[in-house]
C-alpha cells in the first residue's frame, strides 16, 4: 500500500508536468464517442449505459422489498407488484446482468490482455452497443407504456393469450438486444483466435480469456434460441397462430423448452465472466500463478458446454416426463464439478501466497465464500424429491441471488476496482473501497439468507401478498428488507466514489498492484492502440518477473520511460524487488 | 407404514420448516439435512481455510513474492472425484424419492382438481364440490387428477411437500397420504396472473369420523358419476353409446367396462382408455378412432367446461370399469366411484372391492346429434365413435 | 530489456499495407482468416436460430403425423422442386464468383456471375411470393380472420385431423420458408454494394474476403432450404387423401 | 499459406450431383414406403448438405478449426433436439398412473 501510493504521488507529480496523449483525451467531443470504434471507449459506453439499466432494475427491487414488509399488500396495487417484479427481472437480467462484465470489462480487457489494438470487428462491436441500446430503449418504452406482468420468464399461455401487457414489445426488446451479445461473442471468439500477440500461447492466456471464450460459445449457441422463442410468442399474441396453445394443439411446455435451453445457459453467461475476474483478482493480489491453471481453464469450457445439457432441471414440477427429469438431474450434479473444482483451485492458490487486502481482493473473499453458497443450494434444487418442494418459492429466490449478486455482482464490481486505475488512469479511494465492500457483503446476506428460511417453509415467488397466520414469514420479510436497504447504500458508495475519483483521484501508476497481465504493461490510461508497439510474450501466465521486465514495454514516453527507471518514478510500476521467499 | 415402498420412514424434524403432514414429508425432510449435513459441511471447510490463509499468508511487506506453485495432479483429482460421488449419493436418494413418490398408487380416492384464475375447484366422487378447501381424511391415500381452464398453476401444499403444475388441455396426477389431522394451507406456486398470491386455501385434514360426518354434510349432492351420468343423457351421447352390460353395440363403443382396458384404434396401436383418452374423445373425437367404428362423433370443443369432463369421465369410469385391467389408469373404481362409505377408509380396507355405484339407466335414445362444425354432413352415417 | 527490443522489431506489419488493410490488423492474412472465422461463427449462430423452428417441427410432426402429411399435401412439390433448383443454381454461380475473385478474372466475369446469382435468387422470392398468394387466396393461411375453416379444400382433410393440428403444419410451413426468405432477401442486400465494388474492380487474388464470406452466408441459405423442401414439401406427396 | 483455388471442374460436378439428389429424392418420395420415406428424405438431405458444405463452402480445404466451428454447430443442435425428445418420447412410460 504505502509503495503503491508513494509510486502513486510521484506518478502523478510527474504528469501533471507532462500530459499523456491516451485514449480518453485522444479527440474530444460527444462525436468522438459515439462513432468511436475503439473497444475501450465503447467499454466505457456500455458501464455508462449498464449502470443506467442497473439502477432502474435496483428500484424496483427496492419496491419489491417494501412491498413485502407487511403481509397485506398495503404498498401497491396486485397487477402493479407483478408488474414491479417483472420490470426488476427482465432490467437484471437481460440489460445488466448479461452484459454486464462481457460488454464492459470484457470489451476493454479482452484485446489487452491478448496483446491486439483492438478487437476483430471494431464497427460491429460499435454496432452491438447500438442494439443494445435500441432494445434497451425498446423495452423501457414498454415499461413506461405501462409495463409488462408475465415475469421475465414469460410463460405462456399467460404471455400469449391472458396478459393484457405490453408483452410484444418487452418481447421484441429482449429480441433485438439477443443480437448484441451474439455480435459481442462472435467478435471475442474471433479475437481470441485470430488476435493474440506473438508468442501469447493458449496456455499462456489470462483466465479471464479462458471465461470470456467460454462466455462467448454460450452467447453464439444459445442466445439464437430465445430469439427465435420471444419472436413466436409474439407472432401468437399478434396473430393467434397456435404454436404453443393448447386450444389449436400446441405445447406450453415446449415453451418451457426453448426457453430454458437459452435460459439456463444464460445463468453462465452471468457467472463465468465473474469466475474469470476472480482468478485475476486472486492471482494478482496474492501475487500466485492460479493453483492448477489448466483446471480452472478447462473447468470454464466445461461449464459452457454442460451447461447446455441441464435446463430440464427448471422442469421437474411442470409436467415434464420423470425420466427426462431424471436425466437431466443426473447431468445437473455434473456441471456442479467444475466449479467445486475452481473453488478449490482458488482456495490452494491462497496457500503460501502473499494476500493483500486490497478492496478487489475483498471481493474476491466474498465472492468465494457467496458462491460456494450459492452453488451448493443449486446443487441442492437439483435433488429432484427435495426440488418438487422447494421449486418456485423463496429457496430459489435465495438461491439464484446468492448466484446472481453474490457471485455475477461481486466479480462485477471487484473486476471494476482492479482495472479502475487502468481504465481511467485514476486510483479510487482505497479506504472507502473496502468500507463499502464490507457494507455490500453484510447487507447482501441480511437480504437473501433468511429467504432460504422463507422458501422452506414454503413461501411461494411472486407473491404480492402472504398469510398473516405465519408470524415468522413477516420477521424474515422484514430482516430482508432492512438488509436490502444496507445493500442499496453499500452500492451507492462505490457509485459516489467511483464518479469523484475520476476527476480527484491519484493518478494511477501503469501497473499500480502489480500485477502480471498485458493490460498492465502499457500506460494507465492507454493509448488508443493500446500499446506503445506490439508486445512480445516471453513469460508464463501469473509469472511474476523482475521489476525492469514487468513495466511499460516500447520506447519511454515522458512519464512512463522503459522499464520504469525514471528519476522522479523509480520503479514506479508499484515496482518490486523480487526476493523468491520471505 | 411407508407408502414409499422400500424406503421406512425416517424420524426427523427440521427446524423452519412447515409441519410433517404426509407420509412424504419425513422423506423430503430427511433429504433436506442430508443436503444440509453436506453444503454447511463444505461451505465451512472453504471459509474456515480462506480466512485462515487470509490471515496467516497476509502481505507482511510491500514487495514480497512468494515461490510460485503451479498445481498438482493428486489434488485435482482428489477434489473433482470425491464431490461427483457425494453428488452421484445425492441424485439416487433425490430420484428415487421422487419416483417413488410421484407413481400414484392404485385404489386411491380420487379427487378431481381444476385450476381457475384465481381459484382451486375441487370436486369429490361423491359429489361435493369446494372451492379453495379440500377436506380429506385422514391415513387415506387421496390422488389429484388436475388441470385447468386457462394458464398455468401449480399446486403446492408445503406440509405434504408436493407440488405438481396444471398444465391447460393436460392431466396431471399428485397423490398423498395425509398423516396428521389439521389444516394446512395450499398455495399456487406457479405465475398466474394478477391475483396469484390471492389464489390458495387450505387443506383440511380430518378424522374418518369426522370426515364422514362432513361428508353426511354435503349430503344430497349427488356424486361425480351420476353428474356425469345427467350430463351423458343431455348430450345425447347415450344415443350411440351403450352402457349396460352385454348390450349390442350402439352406433359408437359400449362403455361399460371400457375405462382402463387397452383399446385398439384406427391405425396401428393401442391407447389405455384413461382420462387423457376420454378428454381427447370428446374435444377431438376423430383423434383416434375406436377400431371398426366411424369417424363421425361430433366434436364438444367449447361444449363442455372441464368440470363436466370430469364428470363424463367419473361416469364412464363407474360403469363396471375392469379391475386393475391393463393397470387401469388413476386406479380402479375402488378410489374412484367411491360412494360416502369410502372416505374414511384405511388403506387396508381400500384394497377391498368397494360397492360399485348405481348403474345408470340408459335414458330414450334421441338420435339427433348436435351438429358438428364439418362432421355434420356425415352424421347420418351409421355407426359413431 | 531483451522483451522491449523484440517488442519494437515486430511492431510493423511485415508486408506494405495494401489499401483494404484494418489498422488493427497485422497483415490482410490475419484480416482474412478474421473474416472467415466470424462469418462462420456467425453462420453457428444462425443454425441455432433455425433450430428453434426445427425443434417446433420435430415434436409437432411427432405428435400430428396424419395432419402434415395431409396438409403437405396441399403444397405443390413441382413448384418446390424447381425453387430448389433455382437455389441450388444460385449457389453454383455464387461458388463460380467466388472462384473467379480467387483466380483473378476480369471485373465482368465477376459481376456478371454475381448478378446471376441475384437473379436466380429473385427468381425463388417470386415464385415463394406467387405460392403464399396462392395459400392466401385458399385461405390456408393459418392467422385468425385470413384461414377459411370452411374452405372446400380442407373438406379432403381426413377426419382424424383437426384444424388445429392442420393450421399447426402451415404455421410451421409460413415461418419457417418465411425466415428462410427473409434470410434471402437480407442476402439480395449485401450482395449489392460487393457487386458495385467488384465492378470497381476492388477484388483480386489477395483480397476478396467479402466475396468468400457472402459466398458461405449465400450457400448457408441453400442448406436450409434443401433441408426444408423434402420436411415441407415431400413430406406428404404421395399422400392421397 | 495462400488460398487454395477449387477447380471449377469440381463445382460442375457438385452441382450435378445436387440436382441428380434433389431429382432422386423427389421421385422416393412420390413412393409410399412408410416411414422410410422420412428416413430416405433426410439422408438425401444430409448428403447434400455436405456436398455443400466441403465443396462449395470450401470445408474440404479449410483449417482445422473451422471443421470443430462445424462440428460443433451440428453437435449443439442434436442437444436441442435431442434432449426435449427425452421429455417428449417418455411421457406415459411412467407406469399407468401419470397421464401425459
Amino acid at each position: 500500500m504505502s509503495n503503491e501510493a508513494n509510486a502513486g504521488t510521484l506518478a502523478h507529480e510527474w504528469r501533471s508536468r507532462f500530459p499523456t496523449v491516451n485514449y480518453l483525451n485522444a479527440d474530444y467531443g460527444w462525436k468522438s464517442w459515439l462513432l468511436t470504434k475503439d473497444h475501450k471507449r465503447i467499454a466505457l459506453l456500455y458501464l455508462a449505459s449498464i449502470t443506467f439499466f442497473f439502477m432502474i432494475g435496483g428500484a424496483y427491487a427496492a419496491a419489491i422489498r417494501l412491498e413485502l414488509l407487511t403481509p397485506q399488500g398495503d404498498l401497491m396495487q396486485s397487477a402493479t407488484y407483478n408488474k414491479v417484479f417483472t420490470h426488476h427481472g427482465i432490467m437484471m437480467v437481460f440489460f445488466f446482468l448479461i452484459p454486464s462484465i462481457p460488454a464492459t470489462l470484457g470489451n476493454f480487457l479482452v484485446p489487452m490482455m491478448i496483446g491486439a489494438k483492438d478487437l476483430a470487428f471494431p464497427r460491429i462491436n460499435l454496432l452491438s452497443w447500438y442494439i443494445y441500446m435500441l432494445g434497451g430503449v425498446i423495452t423501457f418504452a414498454a415499461l413506461l407504456f405501462g409495463g409488462v406482468d408475465t415475469g421475465w420468464t414469460f410463460y405462456v399461455p399467460y404471455s400469449t393469450n391472458f396478459s393484457n401487457t405490453y408483452v410484444v414489445l418487452a418481447g421484441l426488446g429482449i429480441f433485438v438486444n439477443g443480437f448484441s451479445s451474439i455480435l459481442t461473442g462472435l467478435n471475442f471468439i474471433v479475437t481470441t483466435h485470430t488476435m493474440r500477440a506473438p508468442g501469447m500461447t493458449w496456455f499462456r492466456l489470462p483466465l479471464f480469456i479462458w471465461s470470456m471464450y467460454a462466455t462467448s460459445l454460450i452467447f453464439i449457441l444459445g442466445t439464437p434460441v430465445i430469439a427465435i422463442t420471444v419472436l413466436l410468442v409474439a407472432v401468437e399474441r399478434l396473430a393467434h397462430v397456435g404454436i404453443f396453445d393448447p386450444a389449436l394443439g400446441g405445447d406450453p411446455v415446449l415453451f418451457q423448452h426453448m426457453f430454458w435451453f437459452y435460459s439456463h445457459p444464460a445463468v453462465y453467461i452471468m457467472i463465468l465472466p465473474a469466475m474469470g475476474v476472480i482468478s485475476e483478482l486472486i492471482a494478482t493480489h496474492a501475487r500466485k500463478p492460479i493453483f492448477g491453471y489448466s483446471f480452472v481453464a478447462f473447468s470454464s469450457l466445461a461449464i459452457a458446454i454442460f451447461g447446455f445439457l441441464v435446463w430440464g432441471h427448471h422442469l421437474f414440477v411442470s409436467s415434464q416426463s420423470v425420466y427426462a427429469g431424471m436425466i437431466f438431474s443426473l447431468i445437473s450434479f455434473v456441471v456442479a464439478i467444475p466449479s467445486a473444482v475452481k473453488v478449490f483451485n482458488w482456495t490452494a492458490t491462497l496457500y503460501k501466497a502473499s494476500i493483500s487486502y486490497d478492496a478487489p481482493m475483498l471481493y474476491a473473499f466474498a465472492f468465494i465464500g457467496l458462491f460456494t453458497i450459492g452453488g451448493l443450494t443449486g446443487v441442492m434444487l437439483a435433488a429432484l424429491g427435495f426440488d418438487v418442494h422447494v421449486t418456485d418459492t423463496y429457496f430459489v429466490v435465495a438461491h439464484f441471488h446468492y448466484i446472481m449478486v453474490g457471485g455475477a455482482m461481486m466479480g462485477y464490481l471487484g473486476g471494476l476496482h482492479n482495472w479502475w486505475p487502468k481504465m481511467t488512469g485514476r486510483m479510487y479511494p482505497e479506504g472507502w473501497a473496502r468500507f463499502a465492500a464490507l457494507v455490500v457483503f453484510v447487507g447482501f446476506n441480511l437480504t437473501f439468507f433468511p429467504q432460504f428460511l422463507l422458501g422452506y417453509m414454503g413461501m411461494p415467488r411472486r407473491y404480492h401478498v402472504y398469510p398473516t397466520d405465519q408470524p415468522l414469514w413477516q420477521v424474515l420479510h422484514v430482516m430482508s428488507t432492512g438488509g436490502a436497504s444496507i445493500l442499496g447504500i453499500g452500492l451507492l458508495i462505490p457509485g459516489i466514489y467511483f464518479i469523484w475519483s475520476m476527476r480527484y483521484g491519484r493518478f494511477a501508476p501503469a501497473n499500480p498492484w502489480p500485477a502480471t497481465g498485458l493490460e498492465w504493461r502499457t500506460p494507465s490510461p492507454p493509448p488508443t492502440e493500446n500499446f506503445p508497439v506490439t508486445p512480445v510474450v516471453t513469460w508464463e501466465a501469473y509469472e511474476f518477473r523482475p521489476v525492469e521486465e514487468m513495466a511499460v514495454i516500447g520506447p519511454g514516453t515522458p512519464d512512463e520511460p522503459i522499464g520504469g527507471q525514471h528519476p522522479l518514478n523509480p520503479g514506479g510500476d508499484g515496482g518490486i524487488a523480487v526476493n523468491r521467499e520471505p | 407404514m411407508s407408502l414409499i415402498q422400500g424406503i421406512p420412514i425416517p424420524k426427523v424434524s427440521v427446524p423452519f420448516s412447515p409441519e410433517q403432514a404426509s407420509t412424504f414429508a419425513p422423506h423430503v425432510d430427511a433429504l433436506y439435512l442430508y443436503l444440509l449435513l453436506i453444503t454447511i459441511s463444505f461451505t465451512t471447510i472453504i471459509m474456515v481455510l480462506l480466512i485462515f490463509f487470509a490471515i496467516k499468508y497476509r502481505r507482511r511487506s510491500p514487495d514480497e513474492v512468494p515461490r510460485p506453485r503451479h498445481g498438482s495432479m493428486v489434488l485435482e483429482v482428489t477434489w473433482t472425484v470425491i464431490p461427483l460421488m457425494i453428488a452421484m449419493t445425492i441424485f439416487v436418494w433425490g430420484a428415487s424419492t421422487y419416483f417413488k413418490a410421484y407413481r400414484a398408487p392404485h385404489n386411491a380416492m380420487e379427487v378431481y382438481v381444476v385450476g381457475k384464475q384465481w381459484m382451486w375447484k375441487f370436486q369429490h366422487q361423491t359429489g361435493q364440490r369446494e372451492i379453495n378447501e379440500l377436506h380429506v381424511p385422514l391415513g387415506a391415500r387421496v390422488k389429484l387428477t388436475m388441470t385447468t381452464e386457462d394458464v398455468i398453476h401449480s399446486l403446492y401444499f408445503p406440509a405434504f411437500r408436493i407440488k405438481q403444475d396444471v398444465v391447460p388441455g393436460r392431466y396431471t396426477q399428485l397423490w398423498f397420504e395425509a398423516t396428521k389431522a389439521g389444516t394446512y394451507p395450499i398455495f399456487c406456486a406457479e405465475y398466474c396472473g394478477t391475483n396469484h398470491s390471492g389464489m390458495g386455501g387450505h387443506v383440511i385434514v380430518m378424522e374418518p369420523a369426522a370426515y364422514q360426518e362432513w361428508l353426511a354434510g354435503g349430503a344430497g349432492s349427488e356424486s361425480a358419476a351420476s353428474q356425469g351420468q345427467k350430463l351423458f343423457q343431455e348430450r345425447g351421447c347415450s344415443s350411440c353409446h351403450q352402457v349396460d352390460p352385454g348390450g349390442q353395440q350402439g352406433r359408437g363403443p359400449t362403455l361399460y367396462g371400457l375405462f382402463g382396458k387397452q383399446q385398439a384404434i384406427d391405425g396401428d396401436g393401442q391407447v389405455t382408455v384413461d382420462e387423457a383418452y376420454i378428454r381427447e374423445s370428446i374435444l377431438n373425437p376423430q383423434a383416434k378412432i375406436a377400431l371398426g367404428f366411424q369417424p363421425i362423433m361430433p366434436t364438444f370443443q367449447g361444449q363442455v367446461s372441464e368440470e363436466q369432463i370430469l364428470q363424463l369421465i367419473a361416469y364412464i369410469r363407474s360403469l363396471g370399469a375392469a379391475q386393475g385391467g391393463a393397470g387401469a389408469g388413476g386406479g380402479t373404481p375402488g378410489g374412484t366411484t367411491a360412494g360416502p362409505t369410502t372416505g374414511g377408509v384405511t388403506p387396508a380396507s381400500q384394497r377391498s372391492n368397494p360397492l360399485a355405484p348405481t348403474s345408470p339407466r340408459q335414458g330414450s335414445p334421441q338420435p339427433q346429434l348436435p351438429a358438428s362444425p364439418r362432421g355434420g354432413g356425415q352424421a347420418n352415417a351409421n355407426r359413431v365413435r | 530489456m531483451a522483451t522491449n527490443a523484440e517488442a519494437i522489431e515486430h511492431g510493423h506489419a511485415p508486408e506494405s499495407a495494401h489499401a483494404a488493410l484494418a489498422h488493427h490488423f497485422d497483415n490482410l492474412e490475419q484480416q482474412r482468416e478474421a473474416g472467415t472465422l466470424g462469418m462462420w461463427v456467425f453462420i453457428a449462430q444462425e443454425v441455432m436460430f433455425f433450430g428453434g423452428l426445427f425443434l417446433a417441427y420435430l415434436i409437432y410432426r411427432m405428435r400430428y403425423p396424419e395432419a402434415f402429411m395431409a396438409a403437405s399435401n396441399h403444397l405443390n412439390w413441382k413448384i418446390g422442386a424447381f425453387n430448389t433448383t433455382v437455389l441450388i443454381t444460385s449457389s453454383l454461380t455464387m461458388a463460380l464468383a467466388v472462384w473467379a475473385t480467387q483466380a483473378g478474372r476480369a471485373p465482368k466475369v465477376q459481376v456478371a456471375l454475381m448478378l446471376a446469382t441475384v437473379l436466380l435468387g429473385f427468381t425463388f422470392l417470386g415464385v415463394k411470393a406467387y405460392e403464399y398468394h396462392e395459400k392466401y387466396v385458399d385461405g390456408l393461411v393459418p392467422i385468425a380472420g385470413w384461414f377459411n375453416p370452411n374452405h372446400e379444400i380442407l373438406s379432403h382433410i381426413p377426419a382424424n385431423v383437426s384444424l388445429g393440428q392442420y393450421q399447426m403444419f402451415f404455421w410451421l410451413y409460413f415461418a419457417m420458408t418465411g425466415l428462410h426468405a427473409l434470410h434471402m432477401i437480407v442476402g439480395v442486400l449485401i450482395i449489392t454494394p460487393i457487386i458495385y465494388w467488384a465492378w470497381r474492380g476492388r477484388y483480386s487474388p489477395e483480397y476478396h474476403a467479402p466475396v468468400e464470406n457472402f459466398g458461405l452466408y449465400w450457400h448457408f441459405v441453400d442448406i436450409i432450404w434443401i433441408f426444408l423442401f423434402p420436411l415441407l414439401y415431400l413430406l406428404g406427396a404421395h399422400f392421397k387423401p | 499459406m495462400s488460398v487454395h483455388i477449387v477447380p471449377r471442374k469440381t463445382y460442375y460436378m457438385v452441382f450435378g450431383a445436387l440436382i441428380f439428389f434433389t431429382a432422386l429424392t423427389v421421385f422416393v418420395a412420390n413412393v409410399p414406403l412408410g416411414k422410410f420415406n422420412d428416413v430416405v428424405a433426410i439422408t438425401i438431405a444430409v448428403t447434400k448438405m455436405m456436398l455443400v458444405l466441403l465443396f462449395f463452402m470450401h470445408v474440404r480445404y479449410s483449417s482445422r478449426l473451422i471443421w470443430v466451428i462445424v462440428a460443433s454447430m451440428f453437435f449443439w443442435l442434436l442437444i436441442l433436439l435431442l434432449l426435449t425428445l427425452t421429455d417428449y418420447s417418455s411421457r406415459g412410460w411412467f407406469g399407468p398412473n401419470v397421464i401425459t
